[in-house]
């Protein structure tokens, strides 16, 4: 066993060397599929995070009673994080209020309308964050359901606009990352069995001269692994060489970064060796299975 | 001899004459094309002989060693190598059949981007043999068809007789049952074919049985070896002792 | 001369049947790589006028004193308009900027403020639009220099942000297209060659038995030039086959489609045409090249 | 017989004898891994002669062919065909060349995927012979050889003669000037070779050069032709009557 497993590696060690032209042009192909590959999952990542960033954005606002005292508003807000669907709670006082209508009139370059307003005509408000923003219905009837409330900002429409996006842009990420994996697998499996085609007299004389199928196909198989592998280090090589300036840019460019380099990392070497290596190993095979049916 | 290919120790024990390496019984083989290239054909070798096989071109020589190796099915009738019945070996199986044959085909069928040496390792190391009994084996085979010299060159460096002799070790080298050459010194110079032939008759001696197609008239007429004869197809003449033509 | 086009393109033709394995998977590989550059390619479109949009909506905005006439007012959007920079100048009354603020809080779903206001605190004001927004000084010094005009916002900022983004896009989609085209140069000229490395032995032959270089090599040419062109076809059924049902989903995505597609559809043939064929050619000249130079 | 060929009238003059199509001055080839395949060769074939060029395997008889048509460069020494030097042919002329020129190969050269009538009609396709004079022509070499029966098998389908035959007919389609073929008859039964060499006589009587690398001793011992023997890349013998070993 151990033998045969030698052999197949010493015999696809030599296949991959002695053909230098396929080879090459075999891995060359691995390369730039799993670079493609490999972009579109990350771009598709960085979607995801960029949606998920976006839906925690979606907030229930509840206006409260002038009335209401601190210690029953700090009351209000024990209770509602309390419910299961809430992520966070945070208190606006009619001040803050005032502040920040002040503040947004600033940044868009509008005049301050606030001396012209006789009092404080806002409210202090809780603005709640849920986990699941598409669960915003039992927390308005809780929210409604308080005497301090005195108006919950209706949020169905806005939130129905942003999860009809976020679910659009999802599907078409997918999607995208579904054909794209499609056109790799295709070309790489074409691509070996091109090169395969070019053995077929090697083939041939293995059958003549009594070898059995294993001995024929897990060389090949090999062969295969081998590309995928070789091809799945450079990808990784050309990815983490590409990684730093690509952040940078990616952070000069959003403000933010939808997700940690280190994080995704693991993610994209599994994803890239593991598809190099799958896919090397299956166009060998399918590719001598042709040969072998006879 | 076959201790000698392979460097185990002392001659195979000859099994008693009634032991048939090959039998093709009403054998009938006709190709897609409609092309009867053999017809009921019966022939019966037994273990350590030494047969010519000879007819015109397109007689159907090439076609019943096809069938010998299962490399065709025969479309009608059996044929027996080693006792067992072609047609119902299961595919599995048909690696360990064609180990039993040593083949020596009529265009060679030598990889171009492989040395003369590795062409005839190859052989050996496609069917598992281990890496270190390989080396000591394809030396002596190589130093018995007489290219030691020539060990590292490829195909395209060799002469035609170099290339054909390189073709013999290989299927010498796998210390076969039976020996199956198509025209083996087709391209070969007379001296040169005399020592192939020669070589393929020591071999003979050690029990090895070989059934050789060839167009030499010389060679067979000179041996008087058994001698099968096909025409279109059909067993013409089955003679021991018998020349490259008839004699009567 | 066209005996020989003749015999080149006959040769070409059962070449490509011949080997129909070879081709067909060349001729697939042509198709996903079309579409994969096509596919960028109309992305890029669509990026490049999605920009424009939005570069059009910079407006340079001027308060104007609220004792201006509607006669001065029109004299002012008439010199205005008439500046080569603007594109085009609306006027916003007093009375229109304040339903436009209670329209914008109740959009946001906040509390109408206007009944706290004692009087219409806002001004009239000059809504300009330009024709590049990068010009947005001078116009911005003009109005600065009206009598009538009490404040121009500021938008440097703004301009600046939004111009920064917008070329950014601009150059990461040409990047990105030029990537994908090099992919696609690399996949298809290798496929071809090694479809022709199959065919080496008949290129030894036709040398050996006298044929010229061109006899040899054309019949290869045209036979990149058919996978190119059946690969262009299949190519293009498969854009316009998708075309309907992507407008629509765009258009549901966008509310807004940022390009006919008519108007792409020639650019697109001929891009899909022009790439297929081409690289089939090359593909084929540069794999012919090397057993040629003997 | 040119003319039979190509279906052109008229048989073609025959030049002054001491027109010679192929020279050979003092030529050397030696391959890449330092191995001399031909050592100091001179050779004078006039047009319309008929060479046998014999010798043991290895003693360099393909390479003198591989240099004729120029697929090898001598390494010392010049090669004329027609009164070219070979050397100083550019490489765009080359195709013209082999031209005139029809090679039988040792290792047949046929492409596996076309059948026997598409390998014969491929020399002149791929010259440029216009599509209408394709048809008869092949037609016409196919009758010589004998295998217009087989026209439409592939190569794999055919026996290792009718392969040998097929190769012939190409060679001898193009009409050439002067046929060079490569142990021809090396694979073929004895009634065959006869049959092929006949053929090989006739193209000769018509003016055609024909130079034939052979082993078989009885063919050119009873034809008492002219005799070039090779030995380790050196002319060793080059007489007119002569046989196939030396005779005194
Ligand atoms: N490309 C090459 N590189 C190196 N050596 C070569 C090459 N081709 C041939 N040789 C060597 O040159 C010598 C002469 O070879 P050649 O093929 O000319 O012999 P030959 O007379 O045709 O023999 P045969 O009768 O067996 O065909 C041989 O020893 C061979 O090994
Ligand atoms: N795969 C095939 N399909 C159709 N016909 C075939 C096939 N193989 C061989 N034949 C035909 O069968 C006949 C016998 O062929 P075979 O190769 O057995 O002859 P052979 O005796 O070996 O001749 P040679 O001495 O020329 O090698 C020939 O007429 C050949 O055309
Ligand atoms: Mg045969
Ligand atoms: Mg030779």
């Amino acid at each position: 066993m151990i033998r045969f497993v030698g052999f197949a590696l010493g015999r696809a060690w030599q296949g991959f060397w002695r053909n230098v032209v396929m080879s090459v042009a075999a891995t060359g192909t691995m390369v730039l599929m799993l670079l493609l590959l490999s972009g579109f999952w990350i771009v598709q990542t960085g979607l995801i995070a960029g949606l998920e960033f976006v839906e925690q954005k979606v907030q229930v606002v509840a206006d409260l009673n002038d009335a209401t005292t601190a210690e029953r508003a700090a009351q209000l807000v024990a209770r509602t994080a309390a419910l299961p669907e809430v992520a966070r709670v945070t208190y606006v006082s009619r001040e803050e209020a005032l502040q920040r209508f002040r503040d947004a009139r600033a940044a868009q370059g509008e005049e301050d309308l606030t001396p012209y307003l006789g009092s404080n005509p806002l409210h202090a408000s809780l603005e709640v964050t849920l986990r699941n923003p598409g669960q915003f219905g039992q927390v308005l009837e809780v929210l409604r359901a308080e005497p301090d409330v005195i108006r919950v900002k209706d949020i169905q429409d806005l939130v129905e606009r942003v999860l009809t996006v976020t679910s659009m842009l999802r599907t078409a990420g997918a999607v995208v990352l579904v054909i794209v994996g499609l056109i790799v697998l295709f070309i790489i499996v074409n691509t070996i069995r091109l090169a395969v085609v070019a053995r077929a007299e090697e083939i041939e004389i293995m059958r003549l001269v009594g070898a059995s199928d294993a001995f024929i196909r897990w060389p090949f198989v090999f062969e295969g692994a081998l590309v995928g592998l070789f091809g799945a280090g450079i990808t990784l090589a050309i990815l983490f060489g590409a990684s730093e300036p690509l952040a940078r840019f990616m952070f000069d460019f959003f403000r933010v970064l939808p997700f940690r380099v280190e994080s995704i990392a693991r993610d994209v070497s599994l994803l890239v060796v593991g598809t190099g290596v799958g896919l090397g190993v299956l166009g060998s095979w399918l590719s001598v299975r042709t040969y072998l049916l006879r | 001899m076959r201790g000698l290919l392979t460097g185990r120790a002392g001659a195979r024990v000859r099994r008693p004459p009634d032991n048939t390496v090959l039998v093709l019984r009403d054998v009938t083989k006709e190709y897609a094309n409609g092309k009867q290239a053999l017809r009921d054909v019966d022939l019966v070798i037994p273990e350590g002989d030494f047969v010519f096989l000879v007819g015109p071109s397109g007689a159907g020589k090439s076609t019943l060693m096809k069938l010998i190796i299962r490399d065709e099915l025969a479309s009608h009738g059996e044929v027996f190598l080693d006792g067992e019945d072609l047609a119902r070996v299961p595919r599995r199986q048909v690696p360990r059949i064609r180990r039993k044959i040593g083949t020596v085909f009529q265009d060679f069928k030598l990889l171009p981007s492989k040395t003369v040496r590795e062409n005839v390792a190859f052989a050996l190391e496609v069917t598992g043999t281990p890496r270190r009994q390989v080396g000591p084996a394809v030396d002596r085979v190589l130093a018995l068809v007489g290219l030691s010299a020539q060990a590292s060159q490829t195909p395209a460096q060799l002469s035609g007789g170099e290339r054909q002799r390189t073709a013999i070790a290989r299927a010498l080298v796998h210390d076969p049952r039976i020996i199956i050459a198509d025209e083996p010194t087709g391209n070969l110079d007379p001296l040169i074919s005399w020592e192939i032939i020669q070589l393929l008759l020591r071999i003979n001696e050690l029990g090895v049985t070989v059934l050789m197609a060839t167009h030499d008239a010389d060679v067979v007429t000179a041996l008087r070896k058994r001698v099968v004869a096909l025409e279109d197809g059909r067993v013409i003449r089955d003679e021991v002792g018998g020349a490259y033509h008839r004699e009567d």
